[in-house]
């Protein structure tokens, strides 16, 4: 009953395009917040910091990237994790070869070369559409790798290939314990959804989705496609750069080419398509689910064994993981294509109405 | 007819010759169109009457002619082009973006308004959100115009045919276009929606002397709206004039009844 | 330069190509018929293989095993067709692409779940080695297994297009591929169709799976073998089986040419990327691919 | 119903959750924790399996016969990392707490998740070993206290092969104008050596022609025919997982003979020559374990777990193959290396911290190997605070076909090339991380 929005009128057209029209999201996104902020640094263990949330907001970014691209502009891309590996590395020379820039600057600059290349592996996306662009994007994936792997200079001439993030310093305070790389991946990524949720609702959001759902009548209405397709890439490979930066310094620390493989791009491409295509929120919901979801099977199988004593073949549950979690994909494209955030659209709308249902 | 006042030739298609692989779709087609009038097109399908579109917004490029719009010549016209003279555009089947709502549909119709850029559009404070709410605004008025306030924040793809034309329709007019082509406005339509489109159609020539030009099926349509009408056949210019006279004509009559060339 | 070496990488070159077509070849029938770029066809050679040889390991009759594997994936292709494309028709093709992914995992994890995770020894008969009167009279090693590998996919190829062109329900096939809504007005059953699409892609799975089990091993990496597989179907178009064989060749024949001579110069390794590339470049020029046909965008 | 069915497998998950996340298992309060966070899955699963298999088979084996050491049960939790470097790390975090003293050592089982935990395992005062692979500058102990590069490292390794295709050729002056090519996986594991086989070829006068295999390494074709041109001696193999015996087979068909090829410990294994058949015959791969059931120790392992059905080993053939005596290897030093701290600590379940003192100070010598009954499964290995790596010899291994035969005696490697290097890049290490390295000379 206490979820209603009787009696909340929009006079204006700017209450009325608010990101959260209901009064009563906006205070529970305010609390949620507020959480996330104050106490879940407080009250998070090390493990919960470190292993489940950091890595959970820094995919979220990625995905939000991805999403810009894919769900908004409709060019699906596989060379997500290339664009998070021009992140990392650029942010860590940057940090190397210029000492005194304050670390958020490295990560946008990081995050710009990360643009940049973007745009170049964009181009095909003028002539090439649909699988082939998916395909083609691969290119990208495997030459960023390549490159790293092959140009001393990305990783100031480490034999192996490998990069160890420097120490991250903000105004004087070192960010070293897992709270504090937690809140501050947590300031990033909230700062940069909401930039991306005020860019897809104005008019660089339409014209993405306007190409997406027909390009040829978003040319005839003056959008170039052109500009519009490579600024997706542009903005999409930003916030993948920036992901990607995010994954080095605050979450694994040292990383090697190798560490933004394809299948990283897929689970990224997966958690956009289990949150929902299109959608900032469903960014998050399917970083969630996608990050949790093996960790939580195998945490359920731990908590079989040790609760009936069974001890089952660990062999045989990781393979069981793996299936479960196929099927649980499918599953859901299955029961709702559009993804957890149109579930939780439905989920609203149903409580708007309850406790009756018509 | 109040404010409206025809006026010079504001479009000249010259000599167009069009096809595709070997198929002719358009041969050494002319005509104009004038200010603040509303142009027919007609013909039997696959006369070539959305490709005669097509080329004078650049979706298609022709092989041969020149279109000229505001007295500026061009064998190669693109898109945004024409879109940013003034040129808005309706099409056969439905051409809106499925998966966004009537407003934000009809807030693309805005985009070549639209000045700021990403960078402040993405921290959604001053001239960004000045703009945005300026241009909601301008887009409320066309929503109230053609009577669709209460499917504002419904995807399109729900809405119904007739609805989704009317949508299209909104579209273009938020472009406030100087030429408006419009690609069978009515198709697929009842009774009632037709006589609303056409009414539509009307006011914005009358209320905005918007030049219109309209490829339409339905003959009595036709010859109630229009000031002058252009008939295709197989590609070719068959005949041009006012629409009494076009109906008299005995070559379009053939063309309507099949006869073999 | 030494001809005689160029003409060894070329000609293993084109060979390799061959063992690439052989798996794009799954690939294409399943997107032909269904429109569904299907992630999971390297998980079914995987699976096919691995069916295969533990089954012959097991002490099975090699044909018998054939056999059995056969029908193995002829299930496979019928399960899958009831569990995940049935629910899923009338979806974008990027939902069913997605569920090929899915795909991938639950095959993966059933192969290993069911036959293990071991690798295995395959050999069938015919080794791979350089052909002793080649390499002695003109110093070029070409082994008789890729001449074979060759044979195999050339008997397939025609195997295919004699049930396109002659059965039922090859033609069938085609009808659905050109247009599926004429083909269900005209009373061709769909599902059925599709089952049998994915069941025959099952087949091409196994016989792809023999012949890189029996050049590298019964393992997991072979499922890996789809991202060998991917530029070809760029470059050969997503529907086109001779696309398929001459985009294999193609690929196959530059990549090996690149690594060799332009490897050296820029610290090898570019086998990873160069193939993608190539059919990227092509693509510029050709959107639609070797033997695709022109899309012309109607409004 | 679709709905209802949406409904109730979302709720079941939602419970699920809550319990599996409210429940986590108990430890009683005399026990020692040891992590098993390896793969079961995927493309290396046959490396993760038999590895963790030997390890818990010795544990097992010691708790069976002893009761766990001093008294002190040893316990242990699988977690899967699928060789990936997230999934490891979250292992690894999740792994810490567990146990009355928290995860006493850690083996990573990747050379890219032992980098992403070596400043997390620092921090956390938990000791890393990665016997046989991870960062070789590691083995210098003043930088690393936490890490432990044991037995032997890439760099070592890779001395004791030039020795050993020295020893072939007559003598290290023959190596002289030899060629030898070293076909290596392309990422931070492969590239490892290419410093000290330069540093190498340079010394002996003998060309190195390095050639990259893209990963995974299952079509090699164009490197095997750069082979065939170049012409080695010599071909040295740094492989993993498929591109092993894709290796193999690509050598048989360009005409290479496999009795010059070396390869690595990674490529090294019954799995890795398996799936090439006939064309692996004659293949060398160096080895710092040997295969085989003979050795009393692993006759232990056979009577104490095996006759009672507790054996990780669900392929019998599996015993005693080679990634299983590395695990049993693994068992033994680590089983040792928590003797050694209770030496000093007392009786009781130790810290990493202290564990951390217990490999430090670890001296298996060949009197105690013989007590443990695995001479000749390993060599004697004293640890120090300056070296890390404790033993840096290995033997070679020859593939008949059938098995693994030992063809040469424990080799021992080149310290004197490796050290510096070694002392060197750990230097730049400390350098950009702002290390002060220990003084070693006050360490007890």
């Amino acid at each position: 009953m206490l979820y209603r929005e009787a009696g909340q009128f929009k006079a204006t057209y700017v209450e009325d395009q608010q990101i959260f029209p209901i009064r009563q999201d906006r205070i529970a996104f305010a609390i949620l917040l507020a959480v996330a902020f104050l106490v879940v640094p407080l009250v998070g263990n090390q493990y919960w910091l470190s292993a489940i949330l950091t890595p959970f907001l820094v995919a979220s970014l990625a995905t939000i990237g991805l999403n810009i691209l894919t769900g908004y502009a409709g060019q699906l891309s596989l060379g997500t994790a290339a664009f998070m590996a021009v992140g990392a590395f650029m942010a860590y020379n940057f940090e190397l070869r210029m000492p005194w820039m304050p670390i958020l600057g490295s990560f946008a600059l990081a995050g710009l070369c990360a643009a940049a290349v973007g745009m170049v592996f964009g181009l095909p996306s003028l002539r090439i559409k649909g699988f082939y662009l998916a395909v083609a994007t691969l290119a990208c994936q495997f030459f960023v790798l390549w490159a790293l792997q092959r140009i001393g200079w990305f990783t100031n001439y480490s034999t192996s290939g490998v990069i160890t993030a420097q120490k991250i310093v903000i105004l004087g305070y070192a960010v070293v314990t897992p709270a504090s790389k937690y809140l501050l991946t947590l300031s990033v990524v909230a700062v940069m959804a909401l930039l991306a949720k005020n860019l897809m609702r104005s008019q660089t959001g339409r014209a993405f989705m306007a190409v997406r759902d027909m390009d040829v009548a978003a040319e005839v209405i003056g959008i170039r496609m052109m500009r519009t397709k490579l600024l997706a890439f542009a903005i999409s490979s930003f916030y993948c750069g920036v992901a990607g930066a995010l994954y080095a310094f605050c979450y694994l620390g040292t990383v090697e080419p190798e560490a933004f493989n394809l299948d990283i791009s897929f689970r990224i491409l997966f958690m956009v398509i289990v949150g929902g295509v299109g959608s900032i929120l469903g960014s998050f919901l399917g970083a969630g689910f996608i990050t949790l979801l093996p960790i939580f099977l195998n945490l359920v199988s731990g908590w079989i064994r040790h609760t009936f004593g069974v001890e089952l073949d660990h062999a045989m549950l990781s393979n069981l993981e793996l299936i479960i979690f196929g099927g649980l994909i499918i599953f859901f494209l299955i029961v709702e294509p559009l993804g957890l955030a149109r579930l939780w659209q439905i989920g609203k709308e149903k409580l708007r109405l309850w406790p009756f249902p018509h | 007819m109040s404010g409206r006042n025809i006026g010079e030739p504001i479009l000249v298609v010259e000599d167009i010759s069009l096809s595709f692989g070997g198929v002719r779709a358009l041969q050494n087609v002319s005509f104009d169109v004038r200010e603040h009038e509303i142009r027919a097109i007609i013909g039997p399908n696959g006369a070539g009457k959305s490709s005669m579109l097509n080329v004078v917004n650049g979706v298609y490029h022709p092989q041969v002619g020149t279109v000229t719009f505001k007295g500026e010549t061009r064998h190669h016209v693109d898109p945004h082009h024409a879109a940013s003279q003034g040129v808005a555009r309706t099409f056969q089947n439905i051409a809106l973006f499925r998966g966004m709502t009537v407003l934000d549909n009809i807030m693309t119709g805005r985009n070549l308004k639209m000045r700021t850029n990403f960078l402040q559009q993405a921290l959604w404070v001053g001239a960004a959100k000045r703009e945005e709410m300026a241009h909601r605004r301008k887009v409320e008025e066309v929503i109230d115009f053609l009577e669709i306030q209460h499917i504002r924040k419904t995807p399109v793809g729900r809405l119904p045919y007739g609805l989704q034309k009317r949508v299209e329709l909104g579209r273009a007019l938020a472009a406030e276009p100087e030429l408006f082509l419009l690609d069978e406005p009515m198709a697929g339509m009842n009774t009632e929606e037709k006589q609303d489109m056409c009414r539509f159609i009307l006011d914005v020539n009358d209320q905005f002397g918007t030049t219109i030009v309209l490829i339409e099926h339905d003959m009595g349509v036709v010859m109630d709206l229009s000031d002058r009408v252009v008939v295709l056949d197989y590609g070719r210019k068959i005949a041009d004039g006012k629409p009494d006279e076009v109906r008299s004509d005995q070559a379009v009559i053939d063309a309507y009844l099949g006869v073999a060339h | 330069m030494n001809w005689q070496f160029f003409l060894e990488v070329l000609a293993g070159g084109l060979l390799a190509g061959v063992m690439y077509a052989l798996v794009a070849l799954g690939f294409v029938l399943i997107y032909k018929a269904s429109g569904v770029f299907n992630f999971a066809q390297g998980a079914m050679v995987f699976f096919a293989a691995l069916t295969f040889v533990s089954l012959v390991e097991r002490g099975m009759n090699f044909w018998i095993a054939l056999l059995a594997t056969l029908a193995v994936m002829i299930g496979l292709g019928i399960a899958i067709e009831r569990a995940v494309l049935r629910p899923l028709v009338n979806q974008p093709p990027i939902t069913l692409f997605m569920a090929t992914i899915g795909l991938t995992f639950v095959l993966e994890g059933l192969s290993q779940l069911i036959w293990g995770s071991q690798p295995h020894g395959l050999e069938l008969g015919i080794p791979d080695e350089p052909m002793q009167w080649l390499s002695e009279s003109a110093n070029i090693n070409i082994s008789q297994f890729d001449l074979f590998a060759a044979l195999v996919a050339g008997i397939l190829v025609a195997v295919l297009a004699l049930f396109f062109q002659k059965t039922r329900i090859g033609r069938a096939l085609r009808a659905v591929a050109d247009d599926h809504q004429a083909a269900l007005a005209v009373g061709i059953p769909l599902r059925q169709i599709w089952a049998i699409v994915w069941a025959v892609a099952g087949f091409v799975a196994l016989v792809a799976g023999l012949m890189w089990g029996a050049r590298n091993g019964v393992q997991y990496a072979l499922t890996f073998i789809a991202l060998k597989a991917l530029p070809v179907l760029i470059l050969g178009g997503f529907e086109s089986v001779a696309g398929a064989i001459v985009g294999g060749l193609i690929i196959g024949a530059s990549e090996k040419l690149a690594e060799v001579y332009l490897g050296p110069f820029v610290g090898g390794g570019l086998e990873s990327w160069f193939p993608y590339v190539l059919a990227l470049l092509f693509l510029l020029v050709r959107p639609e691919g070797l033997f695709g046909e022109k899309h012309i965008d109607r409004v | 119903m679709l709905k209802r069915t949406r409904q109730m497998a979302l709720g079941a998950l939602a419970g699920a959750a809550m319990l599996a996340l409210a429940s986590g298992p108990s430890f009683a309060q005399n026990e020692q924790f040891i992590p098993a966070n390896g793969y079961w899955v995927g493309p290396y699963a046959p490396g993760g399996s038999g590895f963790f298999g030997g390890v818990i088979d010795y544990f097992q084996m010691l708790n069976t016969r002893d009761g766990g050491i001093n008294g002190v049960k040893l316990t242990w939790e699988k977690c899967e990392t699928e060789y990936n470097n997230a999934r490891g790390v979250e292992c690894y975090e999740r792994s810490k707490k567990k146990g009355p003293t928290g995860a006493t050592v850690v083996h990573p089982l990747s050379t890219g998740i032992t980098y992403s935990l070596i400043e997390k395992g620092t921090a956390d005062k938990i000791p890393l070993i990665s016997m046989g692979y991870g960062r070789t500058d590691a083995a210098d102990g003043r930088v690393f206290p936490y890490v432990f590069p044991l037995i032997t490292t890439y760099w070592s390794q890779n001395t004791a092969k030039i020795k050993f295709i020295g020893t072939k050729e007559g003598g290290m002056d023959k190596l002289k104008g030899k060629k030898i090519v070293n076909i290596y996986h392309d990422s931070a594991y492969g590239k490892e050596t290419i410093p000290v086989l330069d540093v190498q070829a340079k010394k002996y006068g003998f060309t190195v022609t390095h050639i990259a295999v893209p990963h995974p390494g299952n079509e090699q074709q164009a490197q095997w025919l750069q082979v065939r041109q170049i012409k080695p001696d010599w071909v040295i193999l740094r492989g993993w997982g498929v591109m092993n015996p894709t290796a193999l087979k690509a050598a048989a068909r360009a005409g290479f003979p496999r009795n010059k090829i070396v390869g690595v410990w990674w490529s090294g294994a019954e799995e890795d020559v398996i799936p090439a058949g006939d064309a692996a015959k004659g293949y060398i791969a160096a080895g710092f374990n040997l295969p085989g059931t003979n050795f009393p120790v692993m006759q232990e392992i056979l009577k104490q777990v095996y006759k009672n059905g507790k054996g990780e080993m669900e392929d019998d053939s599996r015993i005693g193959s080679i990634y299983h005596t590395r695990g049993v290897v693994a068992g033994i030093i680590t089983a040792e290396a928590i003797r050694t701290a209770q030496g000093k600590y007392g009786k009781k379940p130790i810290t990493g911290e202290q564990m951390r003192w217990g490999i430090e100070n670890l001296n298996i010598n060949d009197a105690r190997l013989k007590q443990l009954g695995a001479v000749g499964l390993m060599q004697a290995l004293k640890v120090s605070c300056m070296d890390h790596e404790g033993g840096g010899a290995v033997k070679f291994l020859q593939w008949n076909g059938k098995k693994w035969n030992v063809i040469t005696d424990w080799i021992a490697s080149d310290q004197s090339i490796v050290r510096p290097m070694i002392e060197q890049s750990a230097a730049a290490y400390a350098k950009e991380k702002g290390i002060t390295p220990r003084d070693c000379s006050k360490e007890s």
